[in-house]
């Protein structure tokens, strides 16, 4: 299938038009409901526990691209973290080996402790360009770690095989981790290794939860559309199929053409 | 404000291209003459048979077919390697034989027979483009020459219309897009020539690993100079590539990675706790999957491929469906720059 | 007893890289073998190999290299060997995976030939095309439409029409099978190869990626898939069921170290919750 | 070269073991060896790789279509001096014999240097431009790359609850519609994996709460079956893991202590001698205290170095 048949075309503007005019109504301010995700709780203890006993906090935000929807969505992440940790008081420090994260998240970070009235409590080497590469960033964070004595770390975002290297070190040290991977290769070890998980898809719905912000939340309600939709095909199929062989070829025929 | 307009005109513009390439099909439909090629076409003009559905019959597993071939003769068809315009004789486990020409509705599990009803003459231009039907996967473009006609067996099913020539513009398209993409490529080096460059600049600690790492940038450069040279070539920087290649890069790909072994031993043994019941559930299932790849016991493999093949496959398609509809999202919305947070509002 | 058993979720983890690494290293001094079980992805590989037809081609996508030399180097040599044996000429080519890809599989296949099918020759039986570094659907794409295009030279420098097995060879209904031999395999194939053209596609990957890539294997998107160093030993206990001593893949060499190596670190996770359970009871007993 | 470059001259083999031990040291603690090891791979890895990507796709595809004839407007044989005035006249005859080219060519070189203004806090909006085009292409390709992967995906889900037992034509059983007999196994399976798919994906809805019974219940039960997925992708990562870490012991047994083993006394004397000095010099690498990383600083301004570190917990 070179060019879509005819019901790939409607499915394909049918999704488009659900997305869309979720993100417009929201725009249009539409209020949206999403669920809340039960580990942002755990965002604040862990922010409290840090402030507590006086360390600072590392924010991590993967190794994505800043096109990459899970690094957007760390983003989001990271802006609540900062306000949290200038309510309280508190340092966070951001690690990246992507150059064009550096002036994002300084912004951010800035925006969030002065929105919090202690503009004084930021600084500006706080954000760290550790190093070029997947190894070396893990190095670096894991010196960092130690010298600075974190109490509480942050894993948001895309994650390759350094996962491991990073969540190690924490968890020697008892510090509370909170990781939200949208790769599953990674989840299992970010499970087995922090306190709390985010797994997969649920990072984009708690960014979009934390920021309100009506893009993310209109697009996830889209998506949610579709995905019920894709749900109701596979239960009818199921269904057809079970009726049998000359149900399910009409069935089919009917949802995808043919298949060629 | 005109430079925020200008990024979201080029983003647009960069993408519209391979979705309308993907939309739009090959041939204009209301213009497109479906059918068997009927007699050897001429240079200007092609018959082809406009068929009719006689038949459509559900493929069992006894189910037999035959496929007539030019100058009569006959041969044994397989359900997934009948092509439409085929003359067939189907026989059903009871009996019954069918025979008509294939159509390209049929699918493995039912297949389709219809027999020419009326017969169309199209004219060929430069404007017209034919596709071959394949017995999978979309019509291939052939020319007047590659076309084999029968009236009395197999013949090809094309597909005739006048051609919406966005498909002609693909290969360039891609080109510009590939070398744009590769032209970031020296971003890498260039970030790691900042954080290097400043540690020397600064005598940190450790700068003598920088130059180092420069030294090592540098014997690669000449190193690649190798690449792509003659086996036997007696050039010396092909032998400096292969020494690079197997004597360094080797060694030390495969021992950093091989580290990973360790912090995974660990971490198993020391994270892997029954703290829940969804700890006992993930272990459960990692020490099932890990017994199973070991060549200890069949049924131990048997326990595992069903975790691999019913519940893994199961979730993972799940999560997939989800994760493909968040991919088509963001794109949608970076494609038409409808993506708000710190980077895109950033005022520019 | 009870402080003991709790001690032992305590070990400093230096003990258990020693565990793991002689476990490891015994197996290779004193050889041992074990029952292999070719499990089905593996076999549907196989069956497809055995399907292809003499006149067309196999693209072979090799883009592995050091980094994950243990798993896929033994998944090449496997194909390289059952593709010669059935004298299916085939094209290897590493479509953005590593600059270093090419030269390994070559050094490979020149393995395997002088040792067993000396007969063959480059040029008539397989082809080395080299390197692209450009991965995903982009290059894919075009080497459907045209391989001439994509690859216009050899890995040395050879135009490819001067090879007799490239002038017979344009697009991909010169293909029978594509094997894509790399860490994670590239899925743009199943969408732009299989999914337009229908061309059977065979995997062969890292363990880790293997588990996402089950999926593809029931709707026959892929016909079968080598999984790790596992995958090629089974491989060869289905070239050759009764002589083992021609088996001598790379998998077929890891295969019992690994048993070994694993059930070391299922033994720590054993002691390890052995010890949580100790502490907690001692918790509640107090 | 053996199998796969596989060392076989002494030297090679040496070389080999070194480099694997010397890594493996960081095991033992954090140490300067690992991390000079680790920045060499890194810099040839990036310079080899670059004259690669030059040579293969830039040369070709952009940088030969303007200039790939230039040498046929020199006139062989011209002395030093007076073919440097041919170059230049070349180059200039040579645009105007080839214009489109020639304006491609800059066109492209115009855009692809736009991706280096990501390293400047001032035009970084500059980037913004070729990160879009890409990204659009990428958004639109997405289309169809999704639906050609997840179409088969979607038809294949459709399992028959009562189902025969697997068949050429019907993979997952063949509905007893089909005139077979119930296979309750692969029927219990097609159950089992419809039953995953809805609850995994009713757990990743974000729209409606999860205070309704049902909904809550098959959630939850959809992280049950995602744990036992994630516990399978443990369990084939540490399979991965394992077999790269075997090929390097399988080096170190095979290659470097029996390829090695004494047959004359030279080589007797070598390989002690290279032992002694082998253990000696990582030894000596290892003892200092481990220094700090490579800790480089935002592109901009200055910033504080961290401090040395301790050990590798």
């Amino acid at each position: 299938m070179d060019h879509a048949n005819t019901q790939i075309v409607i499915a394909t503007f049918a999704v488009i038009f659900i997305i869309l005019y979720k993100i417009f109504s929201a725009r249009a301010g539409r209020d949206i409901y999403i669920r809340r995700i039960a580990g942002l709780n755990a965002l604040d203890e862990a922010v409290g526990r840090a402030t507590e006993m006086g360390r600072p906090m590392l924010f991590h935000p993967g190794v994505g691209p800043i096109t990459d929807l899970a690094t957007l969505a760390a983003l989001g992440v990271l802006s609540h973290v900062a306000r949290l940790g200038a309510r309280m008081g508190n340092r966070l420090i951001f690690v990246t080996a992507v150059p064009v994260l550096v002036p994002v998240a300084e912004d951010i970070i800035r925006q969030a402790y002065q929105s919090e009235g202690k503009p004084e409590l930021f600084r500006s080497d706080d954000i760290r360009y550790l190093a070029a590469g997947g190894d070396q960033l893990a190095l670096g964070s894991i010196d960092l770690m130690r010298k600075e004595e974190t109490a509480s770390h942050f894993f948001f975002g895309a994650y390759d095989y350094t996962s491991l290297l990073l969540t190690e070190p924490g968890q020697h040290t008892g510090a509370v981790q909170i990781a939200g991977c949208r790769d599953y290769f990674q989840v299992p070890f970010f499970i087995a290794s922090c306190d709390y998980t985010i797994i997969c898809e649920e990072l984009y719905s708690a960014s979009a939860y934390l920021t309100r912000e009506p893009t993310m939340l209109g697009s996830l309600i889209g998506q949610d559309l579709a995905k019920i939709v894709i749900l109701v095909i596979i239960l009818l199929g199921t269904l057809a199929i079970t009726a049998g062989p000359t149900v399910i070829h009409y069935f089919e025929q009917f949802v995808g053409g043919p298949y060629k | 404000m005109w430079k925020k307009s200008l990024i979201a005109i080029v983003t647009f513009l960069g993408g519209v291209y391979f979705f309308l390439e993907f939309v739009v099909p090959a041939t204009i439909p209301w213009k497109t003459t479906s059918g068997v090629v009927l007699s050897k076409p001429t240079s200007s003009e092609l018959e082809i048979g406009l068929v009719r559905e006689t038949a459509s019959i559900q493929v069992m597993d006894r189910t037999t077919m035959v496929r007539r071939v030019g100058s009569g003769a006959l041969e044994q068809a397989l359900p997934d390697s009948i092509r439409p315009g085929d003359l067939v004789t189907v026989t059903t486990p009871a009996g019954y034989s069918t025979t008509g020409i294939v159509m390209p509705e049929s699918s493995p599990r039912w297949v389709k027979l219809g027999r020419v009803a009326a017969s169309k003459t199209v004219g060929i231009e430069k404007s017209i483009l034919i596709r071959r039907m394949r017995a999978r996967g979309s019509g291939e473009q052939v020319g007047l020459d590659k076309l084999n006609a029968s009236s009395s067996a197999s013949a090809d099913w094309v597909q005739v219309g006048a051609r919406t020539y966005l498909s002609d513009w693909y290969d360039n398209v891609n080109d510009f897009f590939i070398v744009l993409g590769s032209m970031a490529w020296g971003m890498g080096l260039l970030s790691l020539w900042l954080v290097h460059s400043s540690n020397i600049r600064k005598r940190r600690t450790e700068w003598s690993l920088s130059v180092l790492f420069f030294a090592a940038v540098a014997l690669g450069v000449v190193a690649g100079l190798g690449f792509g040279l003659p086996e036997d070539s007696r050039e010396w920087t092909k032998k400096l590539s292969d020494i690079v290649m197997f004597d360094l890069l080797r060694p030390l790909g495969s021992t950093v990675f091989s580290l990973l072994a360790f912090y995974l031993a660990s971490a198993a043994y020391r994270s892997f706790k029954a703290k829940s019941r969804e700890a006992v559930l993930m272990m459960v299932a990692a020490l099932t999957v890990m017994l199973g790849q070991l060549s200890l016991h069949a049924w131990l493999t048997s326990a595992s491929t069903w975790i691999l093949y019913i519940v893994t496959t199961g979730a993972v398609r799940a999560m997939e469906f989800g994760l493909m509809l968040s991919g088509i999202a963001i794109g949608l919305r970076l494609w038409l720059s409808l993506e708000r947070g710190a980077f895109f509002d950033r005022e520019v | 007893m009870l402080d003991f058993l709790i001690k032992l979720q305590k070990v400093d983890r230096r003990w258990i890289y020693l565990a793991v690494a002689v476990a490891c290293i015994v197996p290779f001094i004193v050889p041992m073998r074990l029952s292999v079980h070719p499990s089905r992805e593996t076999r549907g590989v196989y069956e497809a190999v055995e399907k292809c037809p003499r006149d067309k081609v196999v693209l072979l996508d090799s883009g592995w290299d050091a980094g994950s030399l243990g798993e896929n180097m033994g998944q090449g040599q496997v194909i390289v060997d059952h593709l010669f044996r059935r004298r299916i000429p085939f094209i290897v080519v590493d479509i953005g995976g590593s600059a270093q890809g090419p030269q390994f599989m070559n050094a490979v296949i020149k393995d395997i030939h002088d040792r067993k099918y000396p007969d063959r020759r480059y040029g008539t039986d397989w082809v080395n095309l080299g390197y692209n570094p450009i991965w995903g659907w982009q290059v894919i794409t075009l080497v459907a439409k045209d391989i001439h295009k994509a690859f216009p030279k050899d890995y040395q420098g050879t135009k490819v029409d001067d090879l007799p097995l490239m002038r017979r060879t344009h697009n991909i209904d010169d293909i029978s099978l594509i094997y894509t031999v790399n860490y994670s395999p590239c899925e743009d194939y199943i969408s732009f190869v299989h999914g337009v053209y229908g061309t059977p596609i065979a995997f062969a990957c890292a363990g880790i990626q293997s588990t996402t890539e089950y999926r593809f294997i029931p709707p026959r998107q892929l016909v079968g898939m080598l999984v790790s160093a596992r995958g090629s030993a089974e491989y060869e206990v289905l070239m050759y069921p009764n002589n083992p001593e021609m088996r001598v893949s790379k998998g077929t060499e890891l295969i019992v170290p690994m048993t070994y190596g694993h059930l070391v670190i299922i033994f720590g996770v054993l002691i390890g919750n052995i010890g949580y359970f100790a502490e907690r009871w001692k918790r509640r007993r107090v | 070269m053996g199998i796969a470059g596989e060392p076989q001259t002494l030297w090679e083999v040496w070389l080999a073991a070194f480099i694997t031990i010397g890594i493996y040291t960081f095991l033992y603690s954090d140490n300067k060896l690992y991390r000079a090891l680790l920045n060499i791979m890194v810099g040839l890895n990036v310079g080899y790789w670059f004259i690669v990507g030059w040579k293969q796709v830039l040369g070709p595809k952009w940088w030969d279509l303007a200039w790939g004839t230039l040498h046929a407007h020199i006139p062989a044989g011209a002395a030093w001096p007076t073919r440097a005035v041919y170059w230049i006249g070349a180059v200039f005859s040579h645009i105007s014999l080839h214009p489109w080219a020639f304006i491609y060519w800059f066109i492209l070189g115009g855009l692809g240097t736009l991706w280096y203004f990501q390293l400047s806090h001032r035009y970084l909006w500059l980037s913004r431009i070729v990160i879009g085009m890409t990204v659009g292409m990428g958004a639109a390709v997405g289309f169809k790359g999704s639906f050609l992967l997840n179409a088969p995906q979607i038809t294949d889900s459709f399992r028959p609850v009562l189902a025969g037992s697997p068949s050429p034509l019907w993979s997952n059983g063949a509905p007893v519609g089909a005139s077979v007999p119930v296979d309750w196994l692969q029927s219990a399976n097609n159950i089992i994996f419809v039953t995953t798919i809805f609850c995994v994906m009713v757990y990743f809805f974000f729209s409606f709460s999860h205070d309704k019974k049902t909904i809550r219940g098959s959630a939850s039960i959809g992280r049950w079956l995602l744990m036992i997925t994630f516990g399978a992708f443990f369990g084939n990562t540490i399979m991965t893991r394992m077999a790269i870490f075997l090929e390097r012991v399988q080096f170190l047994v095979r290659d470097w202590a029996q390829k090695t083993v004494p047959v004359t006394p030279a080589i007797y004397y070598a390989y002690g001698a290279g032992a002694v000095l082998l253990i000696a010099a990582i030894y000596f690498l290892t003892r200092r205290p481990p220094a700090k990383p490579p800790v480089p600083e935002t592109v901009e301004e200055e910033r504080q170095p961290t401090g040395p570190g301790a050990t590798a917990s």
